[in-house]
């Protein structure tokens, strides 16, 4: 699932304080279970901007609303005619959604409310914590399910740093040291061995280093196609 | 269940309205039986009431009690007779004829609304019982402000009228009632009540310290009882809270608590412990530095018992985290310093040093003793007491008297603490419920309703009636300004004022205005909520609305009685109260409450003493049991104990359950079997077992019991002389052992007890040890023990065989957690070397046998088992009950019951209590065909959710579950209604109703809305 | 070879928004959100003593403070609440 | 000889070889690379320049080796990972070699949080690279010299010849693996290690033990690490924050009872714990010297070069082979 966490309200109010209508435009997908971007976020967040404009004397209409997902056009296209009606559209919605909007709308500027963190897992309420980073190229069967990419520091491929101690990371004792996890793991798996043989370097084009990444499913696509074509 | 014919009597007695005399009326009540409640005083709530803080949470006790008190007081099948005594019983087991003095109150409960009136202008102020003379009370008086039943009552000894023999003095308070309740001619009365049991909760008295002049209790103001000094504690109490010495209202600094004030002590004192004092002293400490963080306080004491579930943990907080200090010394006497008040105590160290050091203030922890006329009282009810006047009973039936059908509970039985004492009130309730089973349901009364109107898609048509309470309100209040302003809200379509809403002729007008103007909604401007919404709804389903139609707007509690003299304002403020109750009410709709039905059967995990006496309980009262046993006989721990403290003989006892059990046509035992998982709620659970087989039930009792600590320290297991109590038990009672002359028993206590990694006491070893000591020196008195103790918890009426043994000439030596005693082997011997804080000097001895006295573990099934049903465990693995004063017996989730050792260490007595308690709350709800659902829960709309688990994760009560089809649903029976989830729902998916967001948000605009009337906000 | 000259330091605490000046004589303007069972009981017990407060409360009842939800909170301010006091 | 250099050879001939540190200075003056240059040369076979220690920016490890040479002094460059990618690496590894480096060890580096410790702002929040770790750089540097290739597989014509190092914290956890961990470096063609500094000898030798059934003394020089303590106050501070290094509490306590006998004389403080820090340091050269299958020492006198001279005459190890 994708995190995300709300801006700073200072940075925020930054961005909105020159505009005269504003739209805090919600997603209720992976931003809300993060408590994030959902609804109820950009309804708080809604709130909040109304509340400093009235302090800082500043003239402003701010409204909230929130759809499914800002990531498919079907969602917001309904509303389109109305969000046009805004100045600004303060998402809150993850990196994708204000990026996708952004295209769509073209003429009037989509500002982030949150920052997207990362793509995490829910141990328990409250608490998300980073597992994967979309590298592209996946090795978690050789590290027994553990990610040496995202969860460890320095992406070390091949056992852990001097850093570490009692287990944790040179960067934070809040942080496992990955190559501990995998090696301990490995050892209960009964697979050790596999950890003594050399990863090469690593082929890191999969990633954001090869430039902007895009999956296609032709036999989809032609679905859609034909549909519009009238077949 | 459904009446059959008997000739039981569905009634019962309860003499006594304590704690424990409520629970266990409202358990009865609450499962078919009619209560009558006998109390002496002109109010429930006993001894408890008049607490401040209760140990070891530190909860608020009126916050706890009062509910309990508004459900006893408003329950249709438990009748309240207040200042009464009873007179005489006759009659056997299931068929008492009962009569009850009923003494006059010269006010008529019918007419009383209890708003006070009289109260305020009553001129005659005496000193008050209930704030023991701290404080004053009038002649006309409520005992306390949450009285129930509230009506006010006259103190005929000091009323100016009432000791007028003309009767024409003052009678200002028949003057200023407006309901005319008051009734200077009011008479004694007798009444008679026939009842199928009998229930004695009378409570306690507490032991009276100016009997021991040296520690000057009425001569030195500044020196108070215990129970003076929770009236101190108290917000409600004589100083609201502050604390400040009775002389002079100054702040004390060092105070002293000085212990065992009238307990174990034989010359002009009691020679029981009271069980409860040095817990409540370290309450009281720690409350008191809360309120003024200068107070340092000293505790004398000679022994410390926290002996119960976590009290040792609050003994070593108030050490660390308060500061409280613990002196091990005897108070001999104190005497006033003169000119400053403060008191200077003369102390006798561990050591014999005599030191003199002045406080402040000095509190006496005063212990119990049965109440006054105890002796009176036994032979009204023609049961047997034992030598100190409290009620005989059993180790093994210790809530039974002599008496058949009489039972005992609280105080009453021997000194106890709260959770013992609602412990044992359910406990007798389930003991009740198995006598009387055939006559459930045969008198209790049930109300006839008329159908609901169908208001739905209707506009609202509000009806506000706004009311005076006498003078209450309408002194502080302008009411006829409120009633105008009213007039213009939105939706509101007839306002009127009453002089008071609750009396019963105001609930007819309300009733017929409901019809007359085809009201759909109904908004009352009174008192509180807490007390009064049950009873106005009620009126208005009378009239044949849903009775969450209904709002109360609270313009007394928080209105007219806290702006006194301010009337503008306080008239502003009733407006908006009111309008934001209207903005509430136009948004209410009616609320379904849901009913499940309920499987009139029980499971009970765990065959030991506490599973077995629960389901003989609950088989007993008719319903169907399966116990499922781990091993592969039943019998628990108790396979290995040959006799109780007081020489009764467990195994017996023991064969004669199993074979009871065995022979019960309702009990199936399922023994080498294991839960392995079960499903459903509250009623209707169904469980499937190791076997395969299945089982329906409608309630879970967890009974899997304990184990005892495997010691490896003090040469235990590298020594044939190292043994445990249980071995030395076993020798002395299965093998019949004789001692020789001079053989040696050295016995070490708190062998795995309180310290690292089981910081508890587990309360049963003293004993043990206590009695296996006794045994030894009665059958050679030329044997020799020595028990070497941190401090002896012979709690309650225990203290008796403590003595004994010393009197028998057991060496007791204590021993410092830092300053342990060392064991060697010596050939044949042990050596055992141990430090006396006495003679301040090293003591050894060889020993022919060192007995462990070994602490005991919860099972560890009880990991397992309370991890399936999601029940909380301590850190020290027992489970956690849903309170640990007022719900010992119950879990946070509804239908589960818990009993034994799981719980916590426990005595045997005591287990068998707790398991009559768990079966007493079983019973409660299996005696149900349905249970209702309460209409204030979450509503939980499936469309809007994403299954993010917040909900799942935060509930408290398990409502919300991943479905079958990996979704999350709600079980609404589960649900209490907290709202919890829908406030941290990030989908909104939840409302809790009545207390909707856009209810809420209603009220919120109404309250901010501009002053003029009918301007309704933006 | 990590040696650092010294532990890093800890992260410092977001500031606080500065309290406003206020006049003289003026009294704000306060909701209060009480759980049911025990803060709207002691608003209770405060009227059974007549202790005497400023009519300037008015209280809203949850069934548990857990209820209470950041847009009430919002939702008053906005309107010109000046102090919300929770309590449960 | 793979290298030529100094190091290679003082190994070869089987006599203890000695390392030194030098760490640059954060400023574009090369003066004190010189004076510590000097204080080094002639107590050490050849000095590590490290490579922006701790992740502060200094005088870069390349330009500043280059100095040490032109002073006379033998260096090992360092690279870290953190900094370069495998471009930029090679990159650096070709203009080191022309300009005449022979040595260079190859780390992870600490994590740039560390760069914003005590009163520097430091760059905490760079970008760290870790395209290879430190495994693959030992792998792609032999490849280099032994194979003439680039790690894509381009030709170079004339490879860098290096003596390559890798860093080693046997004490570090998951402890069970760091012998595995020495393997796969020495696999990837580590001619030298140096390790994490030792103070408990004990779990050194354990390691070692473990390092020698794997015959990995035989296959690379092993030079134990010593970090030259200073104060009681520092080892306190190496054994509860320093990730791989545990301090016997005997050895504090020697150095507080140092520090006690100063009585409160500041001055006198600092001199007899650096007299006993000295002591400490030759005591532990000749413990781990004893160890089988090391090869050497690498003593680190972190900013406090002009304690190498009296240490290595103190340990016997003076004067430093010529060979």
């Amino acid at each position: 699932m994708i995190v995300g966490q709300q801006k700073p309200f200072d940075e925020i109010w930054g961005m909105v304080k020159g505009f005269k209508k504003v739209l805090v435009y919600g997603c209720n997908t992976c931003v809300a279970i993060s408590h994030a971007g959902g609804g109820k976020e950009a309804e708080i967040l809604a709130s909040m901007i109304r509340m400093k404009a009235t302090q800082e004397g500043v003239d402003m209409l701010v409204d909230n609303a929130a759809i499914e997902r800002h990531c498919e056009p079907e969602f917001f296209e309904p509303l389109m005619e109305k969000v046009r009606t805004y100045d600004l559209v303060l998402s809150t919605a993850c990196g994708v959604g204000v990026n996708f909007l952004s295209d769509r709308i073209g003429d009037i500027p989509v500002y982030p409310g949150v920052n997207t963190s990362f793509y995490g897992a829910v141990p328990k309420a409250g608490f998300f914590v980073e597992l994967c980073g979309g590298c592209g190229n996946c090795i978690l069967h050789l590290t027994g399910g553990i990610c040496p990419v995202v969860r460890c520091s320095k992406s070390l491929m091949n056992g852990p740093c001097g850093g570490t101690d009692k287990g944790k990371c040179e960067v934070s004792k809040e942080i496992d040291c990955a190559w501990y996890l995998i090696v301990e793991r490995m050892k209960k798996l009964g697979k050790l061995e596999e950890l003594f043989s050399i990863q090469p370097p690593r082929n890191w084009a999969t990633g954001t280093h090869g430039g902007p990444r895009r999956l296609v499913y032709e036999h989809i696509m032609e679905l859609e196609e034909e549909k519009k074509a009238g077949k | 269940m459904s009446a059959s014919k008997t000739n039981k009597s569905g009634s019962v007695l309860i003499v006594g309205g304590g704690i424990g005399g409520m629970q266990a009326g409202l358990d009865l009540a609450d499962s078919g039986f009619k209560v009558h409640m006998v109390q002496r005083d002109t109010s429930v709530g006993g001894t408890m009431v008049m607490l401040d803080k209760t140990f070891p949470t530190g909860d608020c006790a009126m916050c706890m009690i009062s509910p309990k008190m508004v459900e006893v007081g408003r329950h249709l099948n438990v009748n309240i007779h207040t200042l009464s005594e009873v007179t005489s019983v006759s009659g056997q087991a299931g068929d008492f004829t009962v009569k009850i003095r009923k003494t006059a109150r010269y006010v008529d409960p019918k007419k009383c609304t209890g708003c006070g009136d009289c109260e305020a202008k009553c001129p005659k102020k005496v000193p008050s019982e209930f704030d023991q003379q701290l404080g004053q009370r009038k002649a006309i008086f409520s005992l306390f402000p949450q009285a129930v039943p509230n009506t006010r009552a006259i103190d005929a000894s000091v009323c100016l009228c009432l000791t007028d023999p003309q009767k024409k003095r003052c009678r200002l308070c028949e003057k200023v009632c407006k309901a005319n309740a008051i009734n200077y001619e009011d008479k004694d009365q007798e009444i008679e009540v026939k009842v199928g049991s009998i229930i004695l909760g009378p409570g306690l008295a507490r032991y009276d310290a100016r009997v021991r002049p040296e520690l000057g209790l009425g001569r030195w103001p500044n020196v108070v009882s215990s129970i003076q000094f929770e009236r101190i504690l108290s917000a409600s109490g004589p100083y609201k809270g502050v604390v400040q010495r009775p002389s002079d209202q100054k702040h004390p600094v060092k105070v002293a608590w000085i212990q065992c004030v009238g307990s174990r002590d034989n010359h002009n004192a009691n020679p029981w412990c009271s069980s409860v004092c040095c817990m409540y002293a370290t309450k009281q400490s720690i409350i008191a530095k809360e309120h003024d963080k200068k107070i340092e306080p000293t505790v004398f004491y000679m022994e410390m018992r926290a002996f119960g579930k976590d009290f040792d943990k609050y003994v070593e907080r108030a050490k660390n985290d308060y500061g409280v200090k613990y002196r091990r010394a005897m108070v001999s006497a104190i005497r006033e310093e003169p000119g400053t008040g403060n008191l200077i105590l003369r102390t006798a160290g561990e050591d014999g040093k005599l030191s003199n050091e002045t406080f402040d203030m000095v509190v006496l922890s005063v212990g119990f003793e049965p109440h006054r006329d105890a002796e009176a009282f036994a032979k009204t009810f023609g049961i047997e007491t034992n030598e100190y006047r409290f009620a005989k009973t059993s180790h093994f039936t210790p809530v039974k008297t002599s008496r058949d059908g009489v039972f005992v509970t609280g105080i009453y039985q021997g000194p106890k603490d709260i959770p013992d004492t609602v412990m044992q009130g359910s406990g007798v309730a389930g003991s009740v419920m198995a006598l009387l089973s055939e006559a459930r349901g045969t008198e209790t009364v049930k109300k006839e309703l008329p159908p609901e109107k169908d208001v739905a898609g209707e506009a609202p048509r509000i009806g506000v009636f706004v009311c005076h309470c006498g003078t209450n309100i309408s002194s502080t209040v302008e009411i006829d300004q409120v009633v105008e302003s009213i007039k213009k809200e939105k939706g509101v379509t007839y306002v009127t004022n009453t002089i008071y809403a609750c009396a019963q002729d105001n609930q007819d007008m309300i009733k017929q205005t409901i019809k007359d103007q085809n009201l759909n909604r109904v908004v009352i401007a009174s008192c509180t909520p807490r007390t009064h919404e049950k009873l106005f709804q009620e009126t208005i389903r009378e009239a044949g609305l849903n009775k969450y139609l209904f709002d109360l707007a609270d313009i007394r509690e928080q209105c007219s009685w806290c702006h006194k003299g301010q009337n503008e304002v306080a008239t502003k403020k009733a407006i908006k109260i009111v309008r934001m109750a209207v903005a509430k009410s136009r948004l209410q709709e009616p609320l379904k409450s849901e009913t499940v039905g309920v499987t009139p059967a029980a499971l009970v995990i765990g065959g030991g003493i506490a599973g077995m006496t629960s389901a003989l309980s609950l088989a007993d009262q008719g319903f169907p049991v399966h116990i499922i046993e781990k091993d592969t006989e039943l019998g628990g721990l108790a396979k290995n104990l040959y006799r109780s403290l007081d020489g009764s003989d467990v195994q017996e006892f023991l064969a004669a359950k199993i074979a009871e059990v065995k022979a019960h046509p309702k009990i199936t035992v399922h023994t080498g079997a294991e839960v392995k998982k079960t499903d459903g709620f509250v009623g209707n659970f169904e469980t499937t077992l190791s076997s395969g087989s299945t089982v329906k039930h409608g309630a879970i009792v967890l009974a899997t019991g304990g184990m005892e600590y495997q010691p490896t320290e003090y040469l235990a297991g590298k020594s044939a002389n190292v043994i445990t109590q249980r071995d030395l038990e076993k020798k002395l009672f299965g093998e019949k052992l004789v001692p020789r002359t001079g053989e040696r028993f050295i016995m070490i206590q708190c062998v795995g007890s309180r310290e690292e990694p089981a910081q508890y006491c587990s309360r049963v070893c003293c004993q043990d040890a206590i009695k296996n000591a006794i045994a030894i020196k009665k059958r050679n008195p030329a044997a020799e023990v020595v028990i070497i103790y941190r401090d002896i918890r012979t709690y309650g009426l225990r203290e008796d065989y403590y003595k004994e043994a010393r009197d028998l000439g057991v060496l007791f030596v204590r021993y410092d957690v830092d300053r342990k005693p060392v064991v060697e082997q010596a050939g044949s011997k042990v050596l055992v070397k141990a430090w006396d804080f006495m003679l301040n000097r090293e003591l050894q001895f060889d020993a022919d046998w060192l007995v462990l006295s070994v602490g005991l573990r919860p099972h560890p099934s009880t990991d397992s088992v309370g991890a399936m049903y999601k029940v909380t465990r301590n850190p020290d693995g027992y489970y956690l009950e849903a309170h640990v004063k007022l719900r010992p017996v119950d879990f946070p989730s509804e239908g589960l019951f818990v009993a034994g050792l799981g719980h916590a260490p426990k005595n045997l007595d005591e287990t068998i209590t707790q398991a009559l308690a768990a079966s007493g709350r079983a019973g409660v709800i299996l005696s149900h065909e349905k249970l209702a659902v309460s209409g204030i829960i979450a509503k939980h709309k499936r469309e809007l959710c994403m299954s993010c688990l917040s909900c799942l994760r935060v509930c408290p009560f398990g409502s919300p579950y991943i479905d079958k089809d990996g979704k999350i649903s709600h079980n609404e029976v589960k649900c209490m209604g907290c709202g919890i989830c829908a406030g941290i729902c990030p989908a909104k998916a939840f409302q809790v109703n009545n207390f909707r967001d856009d209810q809420i948000i209603a009220m919120i605009d109404a309250a901010v809305e501009s002053e003029e009337a009918g301007v309704i906000g933006s | 070879m990590a040696v650092a000259e010294k532990a890093p330091e800890k992260a410092t605490a977001p500031s606080v928004e500065k309290p406003h000046e206020t006049p003289a004589g003026w009294e704000p303007n306060v909701l209060a959100f009480a759980c049911h069972y025990c803060a709207f009981a002691a608003a209770d017990l405060a009227g059974v003593m007549r202790l005497s407060y400023p009519p300037n409360v008015k209280i809203i009842r949850l069934p548990c403070t857990g209820k209470l939800d950041h847009i009430h909170i919002l939702r008053a301010f906005e309107r010109g609440v000046d102090g919300i006091f929770v309590a449960g | 000889m793979k290298s030529g250099s100094n190091l290679e050879k003082v190994i070869a001939s089987g006599k203890p070889a000695v390392t030194a540190e030098l760490g640059p200075p954060m400023s574009a003056d090369p003066h004190e690379v010189v004076e510590k240059a000097h204080k080094l040369k002639g107590f050490c076979d050849a000095a590590n320049i490290t490579d922006c220690q701790t992740a502060v920016v200094r005088i870069s490890s390349i330009a500043a080796a280059y100095i040490a040479l032109r002073e006379g002094l033998e260096p090992v460059m360092q690279m870290t990972c953190r900094d370069r990618n495998r471009i930029a690496m090679q990159a650096d590894l070709l203009g080191a070699a022309a300009l005449g480096l022979k040595n260079c060890l190859c780390i992870a580096g600490d994590h740039q949080k560390f760069s914003a410790a005590g009163k520097l702002k430091g760059h905490p929040g760079a970008k760290n690279v870790y395209d290879v770790d430190t495994t693959q750089l030992v792998g792609i540097m032999k490849k280099m010299r032994d194979e003439s290739l680039q790690e894509g597989g381009d030709k170079i014509d004339v490879p860098p010849k290096f003596f390559i190092g890798a860093s080693w914290t046997p004490m570090g956890d998951p402890m069970d693996f760091r012998p595995y961990n020495l393997k796969k470096k020495v696999d990837a063609g580590a001619d030298f290690i140096q390790t994490q500094g030792i103070y408990d000898v004990e779990l050194f030798k354990s390691q070692m033990e473990k390092a020698r059934n794997l015959g990995l003394h035989e296959r690379t020089a092993i030079l134990g690490g010593i970090i030259v303590p200073r104060s009681a106050m520092m080892l306190k501070y190496m054994d509860s924050s320093v990730a791989g290094v545990t301090v016997p509490k005997a050895l504090i306590d020697r150095m507080n009872k140092a520090k006690e006998a100063a009585g409160d004389d500041k001055k006198k403080m600092r001199e007899l714990q650096e007299a006993e820090g000295l002591k400490i340091t030759v005591e532990l050269i000749h413990q781990i010297l004893e160890i089988p299958g090391v090869k050497g020492v690498h003593i680190q006198a972190i900013e406090w070069e002009s304690a190498m001279e009296g240490i290595v005459k103190a340990a016997g190890l003076y004067p430093r082979p010529q060979v």
